[in-house]
């Protein structure tokens, strides 16, 4: 795609995907929106508001109360013509349609040639920072970057949520679109419209930094930001990568940037066990092996089901922990 | 074979034994239960009331995070707890707080959930309740299993599992059903109809003649209840629970009811659903109703009636004070519960904890 | 609603028009199809008669990994074909390749999960036609997506969507026509009922009064038909379709049948049925039934006959070559589909790929 | 526990699980076995052979179709005094049950505070190199060992195959047992009984080696085996580690082995990206930072869905695409 002077607006992330949406539905009449309680109501976390109103009951609405049901629902809309936008209302409740979407959506594709494309997005309000009961703060990304033929993307900010998503939409290949939930009241300066520089499959540094490198995604962004900033005033130069898109996974962007700093640490809320960052580590210490001075180190979630609200401080990475880890990075022989 | 279906439809109209205005209905009188069964349901649903608006009111003043309100439901909630005996299980969904605490859940313990101290705040084992928990639809192929097993066992427990009218668009509600239907398993599924899930209108949800229309499917009788008339839900409810300790296997039971308030604090009902539909229903009143009967019949007087607010202010008094006191987290129960031995890389993420605490404490110290 | 549910339930039996010796039954003659719906039907069922044993034979051969038969099927893969335009989609079952073929699709392409050249042979958009896999039950969410979508861009197609009676247990199935009959989708859901689900029968698989009773707990009408009737297939298949079509909804049908063969070759059906059960069945054979009324009824003579044997066998030649030419699968494929741009990801794998072959080449140079 | 003698047999994998089943049911009548055919035919893969025969249709049984029930239905038995023990026909087809695995049967233990104990196990015929189409070959132990609240093992033999599920069977926490599908056949001696030292958490070294560590578990262990074998004909002399046991796994002797010989390759057969892979690859790269003379080098599938079987032996890790990754262990600076 080309970069044409966009407009800009501060919104919040989820203005801004509610606007990604919006103009993906007037730019496309094969765009539609569905889930629980995104019609009427707006969505829970109110992304969807408006739609149902502007663009009538067949592009935004509400179906009956089955993930597999939706995500299926999907794939056959998605073969005869449509562009549908899927919402899973948390992520845990994505999970009965895991099946659907594995053996299905990850797999059309391949299974027949290419001859069936699947331009469907499926949003999932993300990870979670938010006191949310049981189940309402799930990061579920390692399942599905672990499915090949899925693209799996996590935004930062509110920009990056509208681009991505708007990217997301406009792609051929079925596009898992993970949304911070912490971070959609979160304000930024968004660039709208819809001819931009590709979005999926590059990361980006976030911050310059020379000491160590950060590398983080989603709602671990932020806090990946904070602990650089606050380095910095212990004089530590820390350069923070974010990766925007989990798969594709920028290999030349994190590498380049790890090596110019010969040290890493890998920032994620996940449960760290078989995760993305684990993914993010071996890559980084296969492909830099020789311009590290130190072991590339991770910050995650625990090996633990997500606490429950008076406990999830522990859970979540803080600066403090990201901090603590760049300490290990064996300054000694620095 | 068309017996059997006849036997397995519901009733064209739901069961109602008490009118909105208190009076018995022309089926009511033979099938009314004894009076003090009446009158212990009455009392179960001014303190489930109780409860519930007092929760609500926590949530407001920033004690508790989220409450799904079971106000204007107090007849099922209260209904399904009171026609299981000790030896049997109950399988609330998410908004059952009322049930459990109507079956004897410490209020304090039933919000724990809600509250973010932990996830289940009581001991399933001990009253015989499964956890509360929110995927929805997920605990009835549980119940299931814990009525085969206590079957294989010989014991005469019966399981009610209960789950809401969008629920039952799950796959896990179908799994669940012909599980019990093909194992004759004793269990009576009961499904809270209050029109809504959220914001999804039941039209949305199911276009079948009635929810209890999807008993033949599987080869299960169905039933259609008020669900604002306790008389009503007692007898059929009962009904159904001593068919399937009798052996005669699983039930499916529609409550027609109506969520009064919205799905939770959080939600704004206003943008879904009209003033005048609330309005309606608000006349149907499950407590006023029966309250209009026993008075009428003399079965409840002016003394009884305040010694059954009283205890519900008791039960509302203990659920203030046990959320108004802080019980200050252990770190240490991140770690403790996960595995019965916890794996050495949980072993090494604890100490990484404790070193944490250990150093914010000596700099608090300094 | 009653006269709705009413018009939901199926028959009490399942509708006949031909009985197993061919004659007409009392309801028959008024609703049999026209001569040469039968005779295009009677030459469908030769095909894939033919098609069936071909392939079982090519298994045997060892030039098919594995095959599910629908051999004694037949009347149910060839009606569901028959019953469509060129403008509705079939979504087949994995067992469903006759109904495929008989739909027009290229018997080697269809066989192309089996033989294992690829997953899915055929051009699902050509033939409209969802591609064959295997896990149960997931086609049908899609073909009501599909109808949607038709019926949004308001145009007659329908969608016709297949499954076995095994696969009416699953989660997906309930989704299925919950959502068809809520977005009211011009969807006919045809359940083959042949008895078994691999070894287990029908009987720990469901003990509803039929499965077509699962129809009125979706608000959908349910019918059962002879499944070896294809007479009666066609009339009831036809008219579910052209409701659809007109709007009126999906609809659920079951045809009862009998799968005669073991699940596949790998299975060993005497481990859990025994032979009498099969022979009893085979008696009701659908080839059988239409011939003998075909031929009482002068429609079809032998000179048609032997045309009908000869095109089917100019099939089983087709097949035949078509699995006994080895194609070379090209490596590249592997990494071709998966997205419609490879990631960097796979063009670094394909190099490996690419690495390795080269080197083998050229040590078989040496 | 403690080990005491005990009878040897001659199995294959398959023969090896039957009798494991077997001698639980014997020794525990709480113990069921359920699932799709597992009763008359004695499941697709003949695992269940003879239980119900023997043990009669209340211990042994089939069910419906359909695997979110079973994994349903067995939380409930196994809340109420049952100890099943579940199959799932193919690994593809346990994805219907994802959202009981995840959500119930890894968290149960954990929301109850320890109250409610689920011991239960899931057995999975598991990989590929079986030539089955699609859908029948899938490697998914990622979702599982990335999700914390299971424990996930998958034997490389006959024997460990009985005693892990023994074990399994006996354990109070809930199981993920991966039978590789391709070794149902493979014969071994086959040590009986219940008594043993613990294998859940456990992982074994296989071959002595002084050169490189090949990593493996479940069936790219015989690869890898004989990879080793092939490698010695050529004079290099590889260490084999068989993992057993996922989670949890067996930091001590992992590391051990590597730091022994300062090279490794991690040996596995499902896709690469954010799999057990990666997490091996990562915690060898991070704990044996300082002993690595090269690289840790993954032999994986690629990140693509399984493919047909006319081309899956391009997918399964190949005793040549093992000594290719060992000879890049950048032997010149040795
Ligand atoms: C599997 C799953 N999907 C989605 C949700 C989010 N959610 C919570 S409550 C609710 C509506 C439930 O409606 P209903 O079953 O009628 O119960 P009610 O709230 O009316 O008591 C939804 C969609 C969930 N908890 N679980
Ligand atoms: C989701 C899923 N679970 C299990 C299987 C394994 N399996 C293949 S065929 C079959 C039986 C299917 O029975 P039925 O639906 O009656 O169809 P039929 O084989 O009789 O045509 C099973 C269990 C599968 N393919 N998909
Ligand atoms: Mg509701
Ligand atoms: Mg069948």
């Amino acid at each position: 795609m080309t970069t044409t002077a966009v407009a800009h607006e501060t919104l919040s992330t989820a203005q801004a995907i509610n606007r990604a949406l919006h103009d993906a539905m007037t730019e496309d009449p094969t765009v539609l929106v569905l889930g629980e309680d995104v019609g009427p109501l707006g969505g829970v976390f109110r992304v969807t508001d408006g739609l149902t109103a502007k663009f009538g009951e067949d592009r935004c609405f509400d179906t009956p109360l089955a993930e597999a049901g939706i995500a299926g629902f999907a794939v056959g809309l998605a073969m005869n013509g449509m562009r549908p936008v899927i919402e899973m209302q948390f992520d845990a409740f994505a999970y009965p349609a895991f099946e659907q979407v594995v053996s299905h959506i990850a797999k059309m594709r391949n299974r027949t040639r290419g001859r069936v494309e699947l331009p469907l997005v499926i949003r999932v309000p993300y990870a979670g920072g938010i006191g949310g009961v049981e189940h309402h703060c799930d990061s579920s990304e390692a399942y599905y970057a672990h499915t090949p033929g899925l693209h799996v993307v996590a935004p930062s900010n509110p920009s990056d949520a509208y681009s991505l998503l708007r990217e997301a939409i406009a792609s051929p290949d079925p596009v898992v679109f993970l949304e911070p939930k912490k971070l959609y009241w979160a304000k930024g300066d968004v660039a709208l419209g819809g001819d931009r520089e590709p979005g999926i499959g590059t990361a980006v540094v976030r911050r310059q930094g020379t000491d160590a490198t950060l590398i983080a995604y989603g709602p671990a962004v932020p806090v990946a930001m904070e602990a650089a900033e606050e380095a910095a005033r212990e004089g530590r130069s820390l350069q923070v990568v974010d990766l925007r898109s989990i798969v594709p996974f920028d290999d030349a962007t994190v590498c380049a940037a790890v090596e110019s700093t010969g040290r890493a640490v890998v920032v994620a809320e996940a449960a760290g066990f078989a995760s993305v960052a684990s993914e993010i580590a071996a890559r980084v210490s296969e492909r830099c092996f020789h311009s590290l001075s130190a072991p590339v180190r991770r910050v995650t979630g625990f090996d633990i089901p997500y606490p429950p609200p008076k406990l999830e401080h522990l859970q979540l990475p803080s600066v403090d922990r990201i901090l603590d880890a760049v300490d290990d990075l064996q300054w000694e022989d620095a | 074979m068309t017996s059997d279906v006849d036997r397995m439809l519901p009733s064209k109209t739901p069961v109602m034994l008490l009118g909105p205005d208190g009076r018995p209905s022309a089926a009511g009188s033979a099938h009314l239960p004894a009076d003090d069964e009446l009158l212990r349901g009455f009392a179960g649903m001014v303190t489930a009331r109780r409860f519930n608006d007092q929760a609500s009111a926590l949530v407001r003043q920033g004690r508790l995070a989220v409450y799904p309100s079971s106000h204007g439901q107090e007849a099922c909630q209260v209904a399904a707890a009171q026609v299981l005996d000790r030896e049997d299980w109950l399988f609330p969904t998410y908004r059952d707080t009322a049930a459990v605490v109507a079956r004897g859940g410490d209020p304090v313990e039933v919000l724990g959930l809600l509250k973010g101290d932990w996830h289940s705040g009581y001991d399933p084992y001990e009253l015989r309740i499964g956890p509360l928990t929110t995927p929805l639809a997920t605990q009835l192929p549980h119940a299931v299993g814990v009525a085969h097993a206590a079957r294989l066992r010989g014991e005469r427990t019966v399981v009610l599992a209960m789950c809401g009218d969008g629920a039952t668009s799950e796959g896990d509600f179908h799994e669940a059903l012909n599980f019990a239907a093909v194992f004759h398993a004793p269990v009576v599924f009961f499904v809270q109809n209050n029109q809504y899930a959220i914001s999804v209108p039941l039209a949305r949800q199911s276009v079948a003649p009635s929810l209890a229309h999807k008993g033949v499917g599987y080869g299960i009788p169905g039933e259609q209840v008020d669900g604002n008339d306790l008389a009503a839900l007692l007898d059929v409810l009962s009904g159904a629970v001593a068919r399937a300790r009798a052996g005669e296997g699983p039930q499916l039971v529609e409550g027609r009811t109506y969520r009064i308030q919205a799905h939770t604090n959080a939600d704004d009902a206003t943008r879904y659903r009209a003033d005048d539909e609330v309005t309606a229903w608000a006349a149907k009143d499950p407590l006023v109703r029966l309250e209009a009967y026993l008075r009428a019949e003399g079965i409840l007087d002016d003394a009884r009636a305040a010694a059954f607010t009283e205890a519900a202010e008791e039960v509302a008094r203990r659920t203030r004070d046990g959320m108004n006191r802080d019980v200050e987290p252990d770190p240490d129960d991140l770690f403790r519960f996960v595995y019965s031995r916890p794996t050495p890389q949980l072993v090494e993420q604890l100490a990484v904890v404790h070193d944490e605490l250990s150093r914010t404490e000596s700099e608090a110290h300094r």
